[in-house]
């Protein structure tokens, strides 16, 4: 199949000029690598020239058991439709990443959200520090895993307060099956005719 | 003296009734060409009425003092407003560079007022409103001067009986590429769509009027009504050879303000420089042809 | 003695009858802010263009808040647009009036949890008619209208006065939701 | 010449959703201009983390709110690739009736709302009004005008009703082919709009490639059909024939114009699911009533759909738990949202800034999430 063939050429391509940690295939359209940080930006800058130049998406993904950032690129070529997922895992507690921006210019404000929601800094990219979607944020960046937005919005934004519980709780009230039980007896005894 | 002066404001009052309750009917009719039902037809009345109840937030006496000013200045102008033949309220002053210097106070009053507020679309909105009168005026001048040049004279009414003399010889017929240039020029003096610039929600969040609320925009949508009465009287008194009674003036003033409507209905706005464009090229160039065929050749039919 | 409370009285029920005059005609051409603070707004172009025709209520879309009389607060609000939104309603001319749109505007909806949106906008602004739904049909939408209508009518639509009553109450549960309200956003050039 | 700094939103009539330009203007040309996203924000990815994988179901389809059944799909199948579900022929066809349709629909709603910024509202009403009859059928498909929550992983939620829909839906479509013409000259080839929409606003091929747009803005640009649904076909795209509109210049008209022929490709496209739609069962049953306890295994999988503003993805993380480890979203305008806002609206006029937004398709829900 010629989009198999993509896959395999993709694979050659990428073991041939870097160490590859982990490499898979999800389907004919994608495949992921897992690589070291220090490679991110060689690993980009080859695949770019071979013909993958747009950046679909950057993000990360908080593996806080492991005290690590994982780094997600994935990039996209429309001759080979193949979308590429770059990974690397970074240190959770002092963040950096230098910003790739010079590769894929359209990066900045992926980066820019990147920083905003887990607190990674991404040097290069000039404008990483500033405020894109929060507003006077006073918490800790809130896609972190440690971050709870039901604590926060329980603190900071008032519950309305219902003066009787429309929500019937079981056990409290009689149910809804002892309800239907009653009134399949009524009407039992209505047929037989028990009331006269 | 003070007859006169109580049906010039007879005619203001007049002007504001037709034009409000032609505008609701004009609003219904172009929402039934949007599929839809549209208003009540009185629903002009209802608008005006309810920004008068509203209570008024002030930017400054300027403010203030130009929409009373513009308001003044448009009754000012409509009292001199022949309707028909005989109802003039000052019969020997309905001249018609009364109309072009007296509109002018009002206009300015609202742009006065406009800027007074101190917000930058309003300013934008009064900036392009003066543009595209720059840009109409020029052609429509070249026209109403041919037509005194070939009546003799400037009143209103003088014009009007003057096609009416000639055997209802108007001229719209007699000078139908005038007829065109001026009919595109009210489209602009309207502000009605393809030179709907200077309002422009979408750009400039309706320009001019951007801070104006409750009572003092009450009083700029009477001040807006009395305009259209004014600009949409004059071209059927200059063109469409005026009204021997009331009954054909209605008529008159109908259809030409709804032939307006419909027009502007189907078009989008252009840019203010395409505005200046447009009209710099076609209608200036339709108007000297006009005053040349009309003046010099004499072709007139 | 007597008389001067007498045309005291009187000059009380001239201003009532005025004002009941005003609510025909306000509640009559209702001018609606077009603003749409969230997704709720999706379900006013129906009720705007053909199917079911707003205007023929007299209402219709204003361009700025100084024009308009009701704001429509069309879903939830993140605290960003909070902000914009009691900027936007302490804009508009009295007599001004909100109508809540949709679950998120009552209790939170489906984001009651989420760090970003509030849970009760009656807290921050008065709402004078909510439309319950997620999101609430265009009938129930229209039948919102007509409610605030009624409401205008029999003069309970009073959230305006309650506001400037107790502005105080208001402005501190914004400021406990927003921090400061007036900020500057130049930080994000 | 004095410098103003303007607001172009949150509260504009030129701005569809909430979101606010600010720009700096010398004269009627913009020297500066950004935008100010995250009024709409809800947290969604951290809201997703929070909600088992059935319960996203009805959470979803509010990330993009103009076009939620793009959402659907894209969560769906990437919790099928995930699980490794199969899902039913006959569910494929009516998801794909599903989403034309709903391209349908955000396309009208587009054209429509190239009548806002340049005055046209004539064109406006029609639009609403024929996409109101699409949210009819989606309310008589699926039960909600706007919110389907009808794609479901491992098929779709309810087979088409037995009411005649399809004859009714084809009806439409008929009706909407014939009035084809009569809405371009209404819209695009009016002359008052074609001296708004020709030759400004335009995106030249390198700067497709620097930002990373996608979908129509790209192919508009350059001149290949460069479609998900052609390069990598999801659903049955694969078994049915149509063409992909492109054209080599891209100033708004042209984007347009692509908007009305994707229309009379997405008929022929379901017109073909019509016809070709077997019998059969819609759904595999997922989680066999235990929605909390159903688990999905490891992975990670980037899903993407067409939408009409181009790539739409999900990038989902399963540590095999009953809840998604991370859902990112890719919102498709994205790209010419943030950056080409910042980079490319510069130059133009005031009088363009609307225009700019609505043409380039910047829908703010996707962006601030």
């Amino acid at each position: 199949m010629n989009s198999m063939n993509n896959v395999t050429t993709i694979k050659e391509l990428v073991t041939k000029k870097i160490t590859v940690l982990k490499e898979e295939v999800i389907d004919q359209y994608q495949v992921s690598f897992e690589v070291k940080k220090d490679d991110v930006h060689h690993l980009l800058s080859v695949l770019k020239q071979a013909g993958w130049r747009q950046l679909s998406y950057l993000s990360a993904v908080d593996w806080i058991e492991d005290n690590e950032f994982e780094l997600v690129y994935i990039v996209f070529n429309w001759e080979k439709p193949v979308h590429i997922q770059i990974r690397c895992r970074i240190d959770r507690n002092a963040p950096t990443m230098d910003t790739i921006l010079p590769i894929y210019p359209g990066a900045k404000y992926y980066e820019r959200e990147a920083h905003e929601f887990f607190g990674i800094a991404f040097p290069g990219n000039d404008s990483h520090e500033k405020q894109l979607i929060l507003e006077n944020w006073d918490d800790i960046p809130p896609l972190r895993k440690d971050f709870d937005p039901k604590a926060y919005s329980d603190a900071r934004f008032p519950k309305r307060e219902y003066s009787n519980d429309h929500v019937e709780m079981n056990g409290q009230k009689e149910s809804k099956q002892a309800k239907r039980e009653e009134r399949r007896t009524h009407i039992l005894d209505l047929i037989k005719g028990g009331k006269k | 003296m003070m007859i006169n002066i109580l049906i010039g404001f007879g005619v203001a009052l007049f002007g504001f009734v037709l034009q409000t309750s032609l505008g609701g009917i004009n609003r219904k009719i172009i929402g039934r060409l949007q599929k839809r039902y549209g208003p009540k037809w009185y629903q002009e009345f209802l608008d005006i009425f309810k920004l008068l109840s509203k209570r008024a937030i002030s930017h400054g006496w300027l403010f203030d003092f130009g929409v009373i000013m513009a308001l003044g200045g448009i009754i000012a102008t409509a009292t001199f407003m022949p309707v028909t033949n005989s109802i003039v309220a000052f019969p020997n002053y309905d001249n018609f560079f009364i109309f072009v210097y007296l509109i002018a106070v009002g206009m300015l009053g609202m742009a006065m007022s406009a800027s007074g507020s101190g917000n930058p679309y309003a300013s934008i909105g009064v900036m392009r409103a003066l543009t595209t009168m720059l840009a109409y005026e020029v052609p429509f001048m070249i026209v109403i001067l041919t037509i005194i040049k070939l009546t003799g004279t400037s009143s209103i009414t003088g014009i009007a009986e003057f096609q009416q003399l000639a055997g209802n010889n108007w001229f719209m017929i007699a000078l139908p590429l005038g007829f065109i240039v001026s009919f595109m020029a009210l489209m602009g003096m309207l502000g009605k769509k393809p030179f709907e610039t200077y309002i422009a929600p979408a750009e400039i969040a309706s320009g001019p009027m951007v801070e104006y609320g409750g009572k003092q925009l009450g009083m700029l949508f009477i001040m807006h009504e009395i305009t259209v009465f004014i600009e949409v009287s004059l071209f059927v008194h200059l063109f469409l050879g005026g009204a021997e009674n009331i009954l054909i003036f209605l008529l008159k003033y109908a259809a030409v303000y709804t032939l307006v409507n419909l027009i502007s209905n189907v078009y989008g706005r252009f840019k203010i420089d395409q505005v200046v464009k447009f009209f710099y090229k076609w209608p200036l160039l339709l108007a000297i042809v006009q005053a040349v065929i009309a003046v010099y050749l004499g072709w007139v039919i | 003695m007597k008389s001067t409370k007498f045309s005291e009285l009187t000059q009380e029920q001239i201003d009532r009858k005025w004002w009941e005059i005003g609510d025909f005609f306000r509640r009559n051409s209702l001018w609606m802010l077009m603003y749409c603070t969230g997704c709720c707004a999706i379900e006013l172009p129906p009720a705007m263009t053909s199917a079911y025709d707003m205007e023929r209520l007299g209402m219709g879309p204003m361009a700025t808040p100084r024009q308009a009389d009701v704001l429509l607060v069309t879903g939830y609000l993140s605290l960003k647009t909070l902000r914009r939104l009691i900027y936007t309603y302490e804009q508009m001319s009295e007599p001004k009036y909100i109508v809540g749109f949709g679950s998120c505007t009552i209790n939170g909806g489906i984001y009651h949890d989420s760090h970003a949106v509030i849970n009760q906008l009656d807290r921050y602004i008065p709402v004078d008619v909510y439309v319950a739904g997620c999101m609430p049909n265009t009938e129930s939408v229209m039948n919102g209208f007509v409610d605030l209508m009624t409401l205008i009518k029999n003069k309970q639509a009073n959230g305006w006065i309650k506001y400037k009553e107790n502005n105080d109450w208001y402005k501190q549960n914004q400021k406990e939701a927003l921090g400061e309200v007036k900020i500057k956003d130049e930080f994000h050039e | 010449m004095r410098k103003l700094k303007l607001f172009l939103g949150p509260q504009h009539p030129g701005m569809h959703g909430n979101a606010a330009i600010h720009m700096y203007v010398e004269g009627d040309i913009i020297k500066k201009s950004y935008l100010l996203p995250g009024m709409l924000h809800r947290g969604f990815e951290k809201g997703m983390e929070r909600h088992s994988f059935v319960n996203n179901i009805s959470l979803i389809p509010r990330v993009c709110v103009v076009e939620p059944d793009i959402n659907e799909l894209a969560f769906a199948m990437a919790v099928e690739k995930l699980a490794d579900l199969k899902v039913p022929e006959r569910a494929e066809w009516i998801r794909m009736i599903i989403m034309e349709l709903a391209r349908i629909s955000i396309h009208l709603m587009a054209y429509g709302g190239l009548g806002g910024p340049t005055g046209n509202y004539t064109l406006m009403y029609h639009a609403h009004a024929d996409r109101n009859t699409i949210l009819g059928f989606f309310e008589r498909i699926t039960g909600h005008r706007v919110y389907h929550q009808y794609i479901v992983p491992g098929g779709v939620r309810k087979d088409l009703p037995n009411d005649g829909i399809e004859a009714d839906i084809l009806d439409f479509l008929t009706d909407l082919e014939n009035r084809y013409d009569e809405y371009r000259d209404l819209g695009i080839e009016n002359p008052t709009l074609l001296a708004r929409i020709k030759d400004t606003i335009l995106l030249p091929e390198e700067v497709v490639w620097e930002l990373g747009v996608t979908g129509i803005g790209m192919r508009s640009a350059v001149n290949k059909p460069y479609d998900i649904r052609k390069k990598m076909p999801y659903c049955k795209y694969d078994e049915v024939e149509f063409n992909v509109p492109v054209s080599n210049y891209s100033d708004a008209r042209s984007r347009v114009d692509l908007k009305l022929k994707e229309v009379v490709q997405s008929i022929r496209i379901i017109r073909q699911c019509i016809d070709k739609m077997p019998e059969g069962k819609v759904r595999v049953p997922i989680a066999q009533g235990q929605s909390m306890r159903w688990t999905v295994p490891k992975g990670h999988v980037y899903s993407v759909v067409e939408s009409s503003r181009g790539e739409f993805g999900y990038y989902m993380v399963s540590n095999g738990g009953t809840h998604p480890y991370r859902v990112g979203v890719r919102g498709a305008s994205y790209p010419q949202g943030l950056l080409g806002i910042e980079k490319y609206m510069p130059g133009t006029r005031i009088d363009d800034a609307a225009l700019w937004v609505d043409t380039m398709g910047v829908c703010s829900p996707e962006i601030d999430r």
